[in-house]
């Protein structure tokens, strides 16, 4: 564990340091994903094939960025594409694979098992109380998880004793990334943020990171936002840059909007299974590489593919 | 099919439903422990609540649209509240789960479970596995968890090569002394028999079989020596009933086998 | 400070020994307050004149209660109810009166500095810490507020050593109260509760206590719950009675829903002007212990006056 | 009312809405402090962004229904953001608040406030005050508090009897010292000129007087010795443009006076 992951002072004078503006923040995708640099740790919010940033994915990887650290609850195709693109040197997370159906990621165990990308393992409350405690503004959280098992080792975490009754429990480390990525339902043009559904972490992630780039579904009036101010999740000042991507993060899934969409990731893991990760290159010239826009990439999946998981969404929550 | 002949999965899910108190809440992971507590829950427990670690909590399962993660639509069908991931597993560390309900990778003597790494060395694993989810944090953190599982030898070993989730650790006070304040694993639900723990040393024992699965069987299709508690019963066959409630969540059949 | 207070592990138990019902919570004010009991710490949900459960401190007065803690963040008549009715003996807050232009509570000056009534003072938010550590179920949380201020004193907030840095924080007690008395916007009758508006600390208080009790302006269908399932804030398993109270923190505010009664503050402070706390102990004989039902008590205030608060409550909500 | 006379709310409200930068975020406290913010966000600092501790973020001002608390719909008038009350505060823990902007009761040399009890006895006070509310938190946790205040001896004590609010505590590194890693009382605007810090002992001193206000008559007016800064300069008088804004959010002059 870095110790610049949980300096809370440096942290906060970054914060301090940093204009808060409540005025616009819509900009195109490229120039959002500029503000990732060589190196960084970079948060994703949504969790496993849910509200992935995917268009923020996309433009990472094609301006080929280097040495980052992925941070998420729970990793999928996004972080399989890092890795075979050479953009991920570490990933940060509770559990990495595409779900039951699909088994055992192969990019996962190619990449860890050869000692080409360090997996920092933690639990999935422990990652979720390192973003707490950097969107809290402390450095550590108390907690009675992951102690006893073998994971203290591996991330480090150490142990604090309560004043009060003597008793000792977990201090999980804040973790405060250089980046926040995060695909949300809708969000006015400050970038005033809403999200239906599961939260995931993202409220959390948005407070814990220095820069926070999002991409929304829906580009509302500041009217309809203040309308219904107690959705609002993560307020404009927190927010760096905002890209208007509908379907931002298909194939995966944006609640209420459009369901995964399994049978792509069923093709996707038939070519992995045939090629390994040569499967992955081929995919990322496909479908991030070449189509020079978010729109095109979409039109490679097709209209039709696209309103049928829009029906599926509806089917499960128009309920 | 005919209700004559039960898969390994139906039998897990009917024998793991019926360890399920009514008035309390499950923490369930996706698969056989979500169908097993949603099955529990229209038998003979409707005042039971569902919380999965997508940070849902009492949804309904649709018929031919089960769950395939915790983080989904088809998780979160007509869900009574979505607090988050974070506030979920915080609701379990407050107290309020009352059993945690989980599937098994490799599994010791003491119910540790490993599902990180096969081999010595976590960075250079010879095996990487999909790691904890939210296991570690259920297991740490649930009043009473129950370990549902296929019965193979490759699963029960002697000692795991990895604690991912603590059971009784080394047994007799060691999980308490390691600052694991609350909660346990009380059961591991097979499709041999029903093990538990002794009450001091924590070491699992055989406290029922399945019908017309002798003991030897167990400890034959287990890597470590088993103890047999005071007095093993031999557990009620899935009725009927059971089998038609559970099949009906999965008509496709794709955890049902 | 009371050891139990933070006694994180009793706590913990006391949840675990209890049953967590999916089902039925509706009941009776009367009944619901039976759970209240002398020497009780009793957190009070909203905030001020806000979304206070006027129906159920009603009806704890009503029963006599004695010796009780009362803790809220703010505090306003409620407090002033209690203190004057002999049924709280300490209460615990950051700030009582009743707002600006009623100026300092006379009532709070009597008791207080009379000694009758303890007032223990913590920060806003340290208060609000107190309650989201016992919500996590541990015993403290660190804290950088409230440090180098004579309220650490008062409290006895202690500090702790982050175990990464070294760097000395404050730690703030977990606070969990005997019972939480709250009142919402709807619940289905199993007591999944939603909240319109701001939130104040009710989820934190809910999830704190080992007795919850609710007042809802509304019962809806389950159905109606579940179709807006990310508008709950309030499990039904962790509620133990509800009651439907509409108008139930009238004459405090409910948002969206109706205005508190300016005018009903201007009349209640000009008798204690006049009269000082004898001018409560009329108050609560005509609108506490004389009225039978809570319908009663409503009557007091009359249709129309109610309607005007609702008229003033759409003003402000339906921009 | 003509602009030629301008009462002590109206010329607090002015020369504090001055003080704020565009582009940042202020947590104000209701009455003059919350109408010095609406000004500035009006005449100069359009991107400025109001937050008040009962868990608001952004909301305008409706004339005719000034908020008076901080829990209320009048004051989450179309707000943007309603996080709740603890969590707006950690916002200001974490870093997110530029400006804390409150009023002052009882003030010392150092900038400590005390809004809890007049005496020696905390517990059986002389005069019991209403209390902290959100002071000590803004003061402890914002980038940096500027304080409006009527400028009187009985409010300006060599030594508070009770440090509610922490400012610069003793001086000197005692702020730092005490754990308060953060922030700090910059200003002190009162009715008859402006207070600052010295940025070594940390006692306050002079660095601007009101038109017409002479640096002899503030101190007359301050309860402890006041230095001068380096150069003491004389604010601008208000205009006539910023208090027909100013006059426009208080019609009914509830908080103008």
């Amino acid at each position: 564990m870095n110790a610049a992951e949980y300096d809370f002072i440096a942290a906060r004078r970054r914060l301090e340091a940093k204009g808060k503006s409540a005025g616009e923040k819509l900009t195109s995708v490229d120039d959002a994903a500029r503000r990732v640099h060589d190196g960084d740790v970079v948060a994703v919010g949504g969790c496993l094939f849910s509200r992935t940033p995917m268009a923020l994915v996309r433009e990472i990887l094609r301006q080929r960025r280097r040495r980052l650290t992925l941070v998420r609850n729970l990793m999928c195709t996004e972080g399989e594409f890092m890795m075979v693109a050479g953009a991920a040197e570490r990933v940060m997370t509770a559990w990495m694979s595409i779900g039951l159906p699909w088994g055992v990621s192969k990019i996962m165990r190619e990449f860890v098992e050869g000692g080409k990308v360090a997996m920092e393992e933690w639990s999935h409350l422990a990652l979720g109380l390192r973003f707490r405690a950097a969107a809290m503004g402390v450095p550590f959280l108390p907690t009675l998880t992951m102690l006893g098992s073998d994971l203290v080792g591996v991330g480090g975490m150490k142990t604090v004793q309560d004043p009060y009754t003597g008793q000792t429990l977990g201090a999980v480390p804040a973790l405060f990334p250089q980046v926040a990525i995060l695909h949300v339902h809708r969000a006015d043009r400050f970038g005033n943020c809403q999200i239906d559904g599961y939260p995931h972490m993202d409220a959390d992630i948005a407070r814990a990171a220095t820069t926070v780039l999002v991409t929304a579904e829906e580009i509302v009036p500041e009217s309809v936002i203040r309308r219904h101010s107690d959705r609002t999740v993560i307020p404009g000042f927190v927010v760096d840059a905002l890209v208007h991507a509908p379907f931002g993060s298909f194939p995966h899934e944006c609640y209420g909007l459009y369901e995964a969409d399994y049978d792509h990731f069923d093709e996707y893991v038939r070519a992995i299974d045939a090629n390994g990760s040569r499967a992955v290159e081929q995919y990322l010239a496909r479908y991030v590489y070449e189509p020079p826009s978010f729109a095109d990439y979409l039109d490679l999946f097709g209209g039709e593919r696209l309103a049928r998981q829009q029906a599926r969404a509806r089917e499960l929550t128009e309920a | 099919m005919p209700s004559t002949t039960v898969t390994s999965a139906e039998l897990l899910a009917v024998m793991g439903a019926r360890q399920l108190r009514d008035d309390t809440t499950v923490f369930a992971g996706v698969g056989v422990p979500l169908l097993a507590a949603a099955l529990a829950q229209q038998r003979h427990a409707p005042q039971l609540t569902l919380v999965i670690e997508g940070g849902i909590i009492g949804p309904r399962i649709k018929p031919g649209r089960l769950p395939i993660s915790t983080n989904e639509m088809r998780t979160a069908y007509r869900a009574s509240m979505l607090p988050g991931i974070t506030d979920a597993f915080l609701l379990a560390q407050r107290g309020f789960l009352d059993y945690g309900f989980m599937g098994g990778a490799q599994i010791d003597a003491f119910g540790n479970i490993n599902t990180s790494t096969l081999g010595a060395d976590y960075w250079r694993p010879r095996v990487r596995l999909p790691g904890t989810g939210g296991a570690n944090d259920i297991i740490s953190l649930c009043r009473e968890v129950i370990i549902l599982t296929a019965h193979e030898k490759r699963r029960f070993v002697p000692k795991v090569d990895f604690i991912t989730s603590p059971g009784w650790l080394d047994g007799d006070g060691s999980r308490r002394r390691a600052g694991l304040l609350f909660g346990g694993v009380s059961r591991v639900v097979t499709t041999l028999g029903i093990l538990g723990f002794d009450g001091e040393s924590r070491r699992m024992r055989i406290e029922a079989t399945h019908p017309g699965v002798s003991v030897e069987q167990i400890r034959e299709n287990t890597g470590f020596p088993l103890e047999e508690a005071a007095t093993v019963t031999v557990t009620e066959p899935p009725t009927d009933d059971e089998l038609a409630m559970l099949r009906a969540f999965d008509p496709d059949r794709r955890f049902l086998g």
